[in-house]
């Protein structure tokens, strides 16, 4: 057992990277809480260029490498110690997150600004450490191999998202917050249930170890197949999927703009990754078969439900939570469409890249879309003094770059061309039709409807030309417009870069060889 | 049917019984009670595996044992967080459970 | 000499639990709750005590008896605390009025 | 390489005018410049069509996709005479619409509209077909329900509601061309070359044909034609039934495999052309808006186009896309004529309607086929496609339709001119009228050769002038038996079909009452609890099952 | 051996018992009762299982600071507040998934491989060269080092999450949660006597965590315990929230084992290795911070948000 004493050595110049990204926001959370103040705000706006910039060295390292980064802390390799890896998809969801959380840094610092007579406030201090904490929790969970350690980044990630949602402190909103963190609590037991279990049948936590036992042929232990169920339904009930949705509606419209926009663009999404991770790393691929039909028929019923209910919402923000609801459902449609029996017999992503490619294309431009779309509900909400749908008559004449930004991002939910949302499901058709698997398609193309007829909703009446003139409660400072149109324009512009250029989200994904979509 | 399996057993019902708690009860703070059981049932069953790994003279593996005290803390911030929500919850509202519990 | 000392902790520890039985059998039979205060910090620490007092020739002197010395001493000073505190919320719970001094 | 940049250039600059919309001052006055924007693309198709033959596609990424533009035959055709149009109905609507609130509003919806119509006819390949045609059907919104009336919003919420509903259906054709056909390149020939021999040659037809049939009024799809085009402003109205429609032709010119000989969907898509251009003209003849008149003629006529691609595409030959599209294009340029006349007959004085009314007239029966117009060339371009069998006959019944259903537009836009005495149509109107008028009745000569119409001699020759001159007659007989009994037809509201979909919106409130209440029972914390367990034994279960 | 069995089984029969009691009892007060004694039972189980490390934070944490949590919490929820239970289906059909889900995982426990694997054998081989003698300790602060770091982390963030709950005028007030209204004199007393013992044995666990069970995290329970004690008795004052050095000493401990994580890069190798030769004293270093930070951070999360500024 000596291999465990040499410290491993030092792995490719990548793999420091992870710890900066791993640690900088951790490190830039302390520095905060200990300023306090205004400078908890100038912390923030001075780490968050940095992490984007290290965001886009992982990526360029591991687009240059075409292989995972891998790192093992403190030199010890699993089984005993815990790793830390970065293939293609973490890759992207890191570039995603530095991406929105500058986005919602820029576009926060109206509403969070300590009033000129304190030295400090709460909802200021409050607000940018746990961005910093989401920050932190968002990257341990993407970079994270080791169940326990993802254990532990969910729980960050969680304990730094419930204060977001009652930041304003009504209590429609801390009933919100705590049915959220009760809710997400339950999930979380499960997890660690489950982790527990891989323990007990495997007596290691590694991903990686994991995979390599599981697919080894020899008979799969009733332990591991008890952990991968409850792992996955606790995760479920994180990521809100249909049946389980309780808790997100009221939660996501009940935070501040900003808070909003970091919840359903990225909080949500940290636990799908790790179903994706769970499902694609760990487990082998027959054994997930069935159980992919089950996920995909609550995706489907996911987008039928969160588009009918979103339809009927009086109230923007809770509109726009229940498309959250919605667009998770086309997450789901990927299990069936990758680990597709068509697919089996290559046992890995060649047969259908172009769903795996499809997927993380819907996450991360549903991700921009969504913090856009919330955004500017915030600014909405602020000029005109109240969120009802009703209300939003002739808005277009008063705040037209916000309404622009807000249809930009609809377009990219709705999935029309030029979005990224048109090419994520461009290839999410396409892979449904190549597996044979066709009811998906239409879903999917329901979805699309819905989703139009809820935009609609909302912006039929804001280029409406009848009605009186709206005034404006507050005056919309043009910066904050411009940052929700940059974003709402990151999620099109995805939908311009060629299709080909995706080579960095299949890396890590297809074993050796790496091809994909060429 | 040794010791350590019983308390295996015992973990199971825990979290059954934390699991019911969780879902029926009405009251926040029983919620967090049925959360702290279930949670502790977990631990045991994972302190159950720990002790089916002894070896090397030492009477359980420690690396879930570590594993333990971590989520018992984790355990524990939660259920100030919770706390913390109910009783402002009960300022703002009067009421100690949530409008879904019925 | 060791058959004497097992016969004397066997003893005291049998003493010991006679007392915790009767401090039970108390906290069960009284009526309201501060006669089952009386009973349960009397008998229980007596019982401790004993206990405590039996086990000591077991253990390795002076270190271990030391410290069920000190659970003992522990143990009444919660009791001590306890006491008085408990007392005095039923006090005031059940007339609503703080107690003389 | 001029024929690229000139392509871009066409295409680039309503984009180009759409930014500088961006500043409030170049938005308000931007009206007047519509008629500019058009102006290049009518250049180049005049270019091409002066030119040789095929010009050279511009493919912007040359990598797999083969993404990028082409201007083949029926597409220059089609861009040159839309362009035209559009910059004609632009001059027409900056004089129609000054001084009425939300210029700059119509005016951006115009420009994006435009850019979407300009660029269905150059697209080559399908992502930017696809967007061109996203582009024109749901800007298009911005147009018809730009009065803001009660019935303007009600006439977008259906447009908009069937445009996305062709939309969807294109998308999920184009998935599956791409999917059948065997390399990556997204080019639409190496595409539609791919179609026969694909696993769901049928399904995929089927949506092509229900997507652009929708576009172009075929029936039963055809029912928000007739309530949007009216509900529009006047302009607005030419350039929807005269260019927009023509989207759904380019689109079936494009995406049918002509020389696959597909027998059956051949005489499929004639039977839709042909029961379509009679029901709209039997429901046209009820209805008393002219230009809801006007808008089922428009429906019949892209009807007969249907049921010509039909035959060409059972025969599998192309003869009929080079007729079909002549034939669109007179009825683009005639139709687009008509509406404006509709305005200006609307702006002047009883008495002095007649300057209008005969080059009105003219060319209202030109769709009948009257002899020396533009539409008697159109028909004889169609009528070796038609045959001399039962379809040939068919074909000249709908010529007498159409005459009937024109001479009834005529009687009802006679009844209702300006009201107040001596009232003048503005020049700004009226010219745009006359360009428009001319060209509809002067282009087709020059085009002819395009059409496949051999020298003009045969055309004047005095059998084929009889043979167009009898259905017109017919036609003007029942036309005056239609004036005496008219008043007994029934009173069909404008979208026919649509009456019955009336309570499809309670059915839609019930439904959604019902979601509501099992979305409030499914957000309860003890059934959501119950739910999560469920879940986890299903998974469970399943992963037991496959491991079996 | 069947007398051990049987005492196993008392005690699992009691466990269980207590958690019915928890759940079926009529009040909240009831209920919290009942799960602090079952969670000093549960400790006596982790001994049975030969885990002291967790017996310790389960005796201290699990139950005895939780205890004082929830039984704050039951005294402050109002007396008539009847919640809606649900039907009798749903708590039928709760039962019975419950039930499915503990049945499968009793099989599933019962289905375990005996000899089960181990890390144990590979944990202590490499103990000698931290200079260490628990094992457990060793694991938390060097082969799992992150999971600690982000574990004090969490704790400091519950915290943040905590004092956000506060109201926006009494931010920079004191916390108020653990003020006693009027403290009997026997609670003065008690919080004078023990706190000295307290803070001895907190000390103690701390530095033994190295060589026996003990540690960081259960030494900074007793100390935070000892403080909220003196908290409750009134002999001292909770810091306002908006102080840097309470502040400072929250962050001191993952801040610390940060610093030497980052230091490890050139001394051991990689981030968060100890270097071969004096591994020890930093790891006493990151021990005595971290108990230092979790005491503080305990005590305050007990305090709860910032009060009412008097």
């Amino acid at each position: 057992m000596d291999s465990l004493f040499t410290l491993t050595p030092p792995a490719a110049w990548g793999a420091p990277l992870l710890v900066t990204a791993l640690m900088l926001p951790v490190a830039a959370l302390m520095l905060a809480f200990v300023l306090g103040g205004r400078h908890a705000e100038r912390v923030v706006l001075a780490t968050l260029p940095i992490g984007l910039g290290v965001a886009v060295a992982i990526a360029a390292a591991v687009l240059h490498q075409g292989a995972t980064l891998h790192y093992d802390l403190g030199g010890w390799a699993p089984p005993l110690g815990v790793s830390l890896h970065a293939d293609g998809l973490s890759a992207t969801l890191l570039l995603t997150t530095a991406v929105v959380l500058c986005a919602v840094g820029l576009y926060a610092r109206a509403d969070f600004r300590v009033p000129s007579g304190a030295r400090e406030a709460r909802a200021p201090l409050a607000f940018w450490t746990l961005l910093l904490a989401v920050w932190a929790g968002l990257n341990a969970v993407f970079l994270g191999q080791d169940l326990f350690n993802l254990y532990v980044a969910l729980e960050l990630l969680t304990f730094a998202a419930v204060p977001l949602v009652c930041l304003r402190g009504s209590p429609q909103t801390i009933a919100a917050a705590l049915r959220y963190l009760l809710f997400a609590l339950l999930g979380s037991v499960l997890y660690l249930l489950g982790g527990a279990l891989f323990y007990g049948a495997y007596g290691t936590l590694d991903i990686a170890l994991l995979s390599a036992r599981l697919a080894s042929g020899d008979p799969i232990a009733p332990a591991a197949l008890a952990a991968a169920a409850l792992m996955t339904a606790g995760l479920l009930a994180k990521t809100a999927l249909f049946p389980l949705h309780l808790w997100l509606p009221p939660a996501h419209a009940g935070a501040p703009a900003a808070g909003s926009a970091v919840l359903s663009a990225l909080v949500v999404k940290a636990s799908f990754f790790l179903i994706l991770r769970l499902w694609f790393d760990v487990m082998p691929d027959p054994l997930t078969h069935l159980a992919a039909q089950v996920l995909a028929t609550l995706g489907a019923a996911a987008i039928l439900f969160g588009g009918i209910l979103a339809l009927r919402q009086a109230r923007l923000k809770m509109l726009i939570a229940y498309s959250t609801l919605a667009q998770i459902g086309y997450l789901f449609l990927v299990f069936p469409l990758v680990a597709s029996p068509a697919a089996a017999p290559a046992l890995d992503l060649v047969q259908a890249p172009g769903a795996w490619t499809g997927g993380v294309l819907q996450l991360v431009s549903h991700a921009f879309a969504k913090a856009a779309m919330f955004m500017a509900a915030g600014l909405i909400a602020g000029a005109l003094g109240h969120d009802q749908v009703r209300g939003l008559g002739g808005l277009g004449r008063v705040l037209p770059m916000t309404v622009f930004a807000f249809a930009l991002a609809g377009l990219s939910l709705m999935g029309l061309p030029p979005s990224g949302g048109f090419a994520a499901k461009w290839l999410l058709l396409s892979a449904a039709i190549e597996t044979g698997q066709w009811w998906w398609t239409l879903v999917m193309l329901a979805g699309g409807l819905l989703t139009g007829g809820y935009l609609f909703r909302v912006l039929a009446p804001a280029l409406s030309t009848r009605g009186p003139p709206l005034t404006l409660v507050k005056p919309v400072e043009r910066s904050r417009e411009l940052v929700v149109l940059g974003l709402a324009l990151c999620s099109v512009v995805l939908g311009l870069v060629p299709l080909s250029s995706f080579g960095l989200v299949q890396i890590g994904r297809l074993g050796a060889t790496g091809i994909g979509l060429p | 049917m040794s010791s350590v399996t019983l308390f295996g057993l015992c973990g199971a019902a825990l979290v059954g019984l934390g699991l019911f708690g969780l879902i029926v009860q009405p009251g926040v703070l029983r919620k967090i009670l049925a959360f702290n059981l279930l949670g502790s049932g977990v631990l045991l069953l994972f302190g159950v595996i720990a002790r089916r790994g002894a070896a090397a003279g030492i009477g359980s593996d420690p690396v879930p044992q570590a594993l333990i005290i971590t989520a018992l803390v984790v355990a524990f911030a939660a259920t100030v967080l919770a706390v913390a929500l109910l009783r402002r919850l009960v300022q703002e509202t009067g009421r100690d459970s949530l409008d879904t519990d019925g | 000499m060791t058959l004497a000392l097992n016969v004397f902790t066997i003893v005291a520890v049998v003493l010991g639990l006679v007392f915790f039985l009767a401090g039970t059998v108390g906290l069960l039979r009284f009526p309201d709750t501060l006669t089952r205060l009386h009973a349960l910090t009397k008998a229980d620490n007596l019982g401790l005590g004993l206990v405590v007092l039996g086990l000591l020739p077991q253990v390795a002197w002076p270190f271990g008896g030391l410290k069920l010395i000190a659970l003992w001493l522990l143990a009444l000073l919660a009791g001590a605390t306890v006491g008085p505190l408990l007392g005095h919320a039923v006090w005031t719970h059940a007339r609503g009025r703080e107690p003389p001094p | 390489m001029t024929q690229s940049g000139l392509l871009v250039a066409a295409l680039g600059t309503p984009v180009l005018t759409l930014l500088a919309c961006l500043w409030r001052p170049v938005r308000e006055r931007m009206l007047g410049l519509l008629v500019l924007a058009p102006l290049p693309a009518l250049v180049v198709a005049v270019m091409a069509l002066l030119g040789t033959g095929e010009t050279a596609p511009m493919i912007l990424d040359p990598g797999r996709l083969q993404i990028g533009l082409a201007l083949d035959r029926p597409g220059t055709l089609l861009l040159g005479v839309a362009a035209l149009l559009w910059s004609a109905a632009g001059a027409y609507a900056s004089t129609y619409l000054r001084g009425k609130p939300n210029g700059g509003r119509f005016a951006v919806f115009w420009l994006l509209t435009l850019t979407g119509s300009l660029g269905v006819f150059v697209a080559a390949d399908l992502l930017s077909f696809y967007l061109t045609f996203a582009l024109v059907s749901l800007a298009a919104w911005g147009l018809v329900a730009h009065d803001g009336t009660v019935r303007a919003r009600r006439a977008g919420v259906v447009y908009l509601l069937l445009a996305v509903l062709g939309e969807v259906f294109l998308l999920l054709a184009f998935v599956l061309l791409a999917v059948a056909s065997p390399g990556d390149s997204l080019a639409i020939g190496a595409v539609v070359a791919a179609l026969p021999g694909s696993p769901w040659c049928g399904l995929t037809l089927g949506l092509l044909i229900a997507g652009f049939g929708l576009k172009a009024g075929l029936v039963p799809l055809h029912v928000w034609l007739p309530i949007a085009h009216p509900a529009a402003p006047m302009p607005a109205s030419a350039v929807l039934s005269g260019v927009i429609v023509k989207a759904g032709i380019i689109g079936l010119i494009r995406f049918l495999p002509w020389d696959a000989g597909l027998v059956d969907w051949g005489q499929a898509l004639t039977a839709i052309g042909l029961c379509t251009a009679f029901y709209a003209v039997l429901i046209g003849i009820t209805q008393a808006n002219p230009k809801t008149v006007l808008a089922y003629s428009t429906a019949s006529q892209m009807g007969l186009v249907a049921a010509v691609f039909g035959l060409g595409l059972a025969a599998g030959d192309g003869t009929a896309v080079t007729a079909g599209t002549f034939y669109a294009a007179h009825h683009l340029l005639a139709k687009g004529a008509l509406f404006l006349a509709v305005g200006v007959v609307a702006a002047t004085d009883a008495r002095r309607l007649w300057p209008v009314l005969v080059p009105a007239g003219l060319l209202a029966l030109g769709f009948g086929g009257l002899p020396l117009t533009g539409g008697f060339l159109a028909k004889l371009a169609v009528k070796p496609v038609l045959g001399y069998g039962l379809v040939g006959w068919l074909g000249t019944l709908s010529a007498i339709g159409s005459t009937l259903l024109m001479s009834h537009f005529l009687h009802r836009v006679a009844a209702n001119p300006a009201p107040e005495p001596g009232a003048a149509a503005a020049p700004g109107l009226v010219w745009p009228w006359w360009v428009m008028c001319l060209a509809a009745l002067g282009l087709p000569w020059v085009l002819a050769p395009l059409g496949g119409l051999g020298p003009w001699s045969h055309a004047l020759g005095w059998a084929t002038l009889w043979g167009g001159l009898w259905p017109v007659l017919i036609g003007g007989l029942l036309a005056l038996g239609l004036r005496r009994w008219g008043a007994h037809l029934p009173k069909v509201p404008e979208g026919d079909l649509l009456v019955l979909l009336r309570n499809a919106g309670r059915v839609a409130a019930a439904v959604g009452d019902a979601i509501e209440h099992a979305d409030g029972w499914l957000r309860r914390w003890p059934v959501a609890g119950v739910l999560l367990l469920v879940l986890a034994l299903v998974l469970w279960g399943a992963m037991l099952a496959s491991t079996r | 051996m069947s007398l051990a069995l049987a005492a196993d089984a008392g005690l699992a029969l009691l466990i269980l018992g207590l958690a019915v009691w928890t759940t079926i009892a009529r009040t909240a007060f009831g209920a919290v009762i009942g799960f602090m004694a079952y969670g000093f039972l549960v400790a006596l189980v982790w001994v049975r299982l030969a885990a002291v490390d967790v017996a310790l934070t389960e005796a201290a944490l699990g139950s005895g600071l939780t205890g004082v949590l929830l039984l704050g919490a039951a005294a402050r929820l109002p007396r008539d507040a009847a919640a809606a239970r649900p039907g009798w289906g749903l708590r039928l059909a709760a039962g019975v998934v419950s039930a499915a889900v503990a049945a499968g995982l009793a099989a599933v426990v019962l289905l375990l491989p005996v000899p089960g694997p181990t890390l144990a054998p590979v944990a202590t081989a490499t103990l000698p060269t931290l200079g260490l003698g628990n094992p457990v300790t060793g694991v938390l602060i060097a082969y799992r080092a992150i999971d600690t770091l982000l574990e004090s982390v969490v704790l400091v963030l519950a915290l943040i999450g905590l004092w956000s709950l506060a109201r926006d005028e009494d931010w920079g007030g004191r916390p108020d949660a653990l003020r006693a209204a009027n403290p009997g004199a026997a609670l003065v007393l008690l919080a004078q006597v023990l706190p000295p013992l307290g803070l001895l044995v907190g000390v103690h666990l701390f530095w033994t965590g190295a060589i026996a069970p003990g540690g960081a995290f259960q030494g900074g329970t007793v100390l935070a315990a000892m403080w909220v004690l003196t908290l409750v008795a009134g002999l001292t004052r909770p810091p306002r929230v908006g102080g840097r050095g309470v502040r400072l000493l929250l962050v001191a401990g993952p801040a610390l084992f940060l610093a030497i994580g980052v230091a490890g890069f050139w001394l051991g190798g990689a981030f968060l290795a100890y270097p071969a030769a004096d591994a020890k004293p930093l790891i006493l270093a990151i021990e005595a911070a971290l108990t230092l930070s979790i005491a503080v951070a305990l005590g305050l999360l007990l305090a709860g948000p910032p009060g009412a500024r008097e």
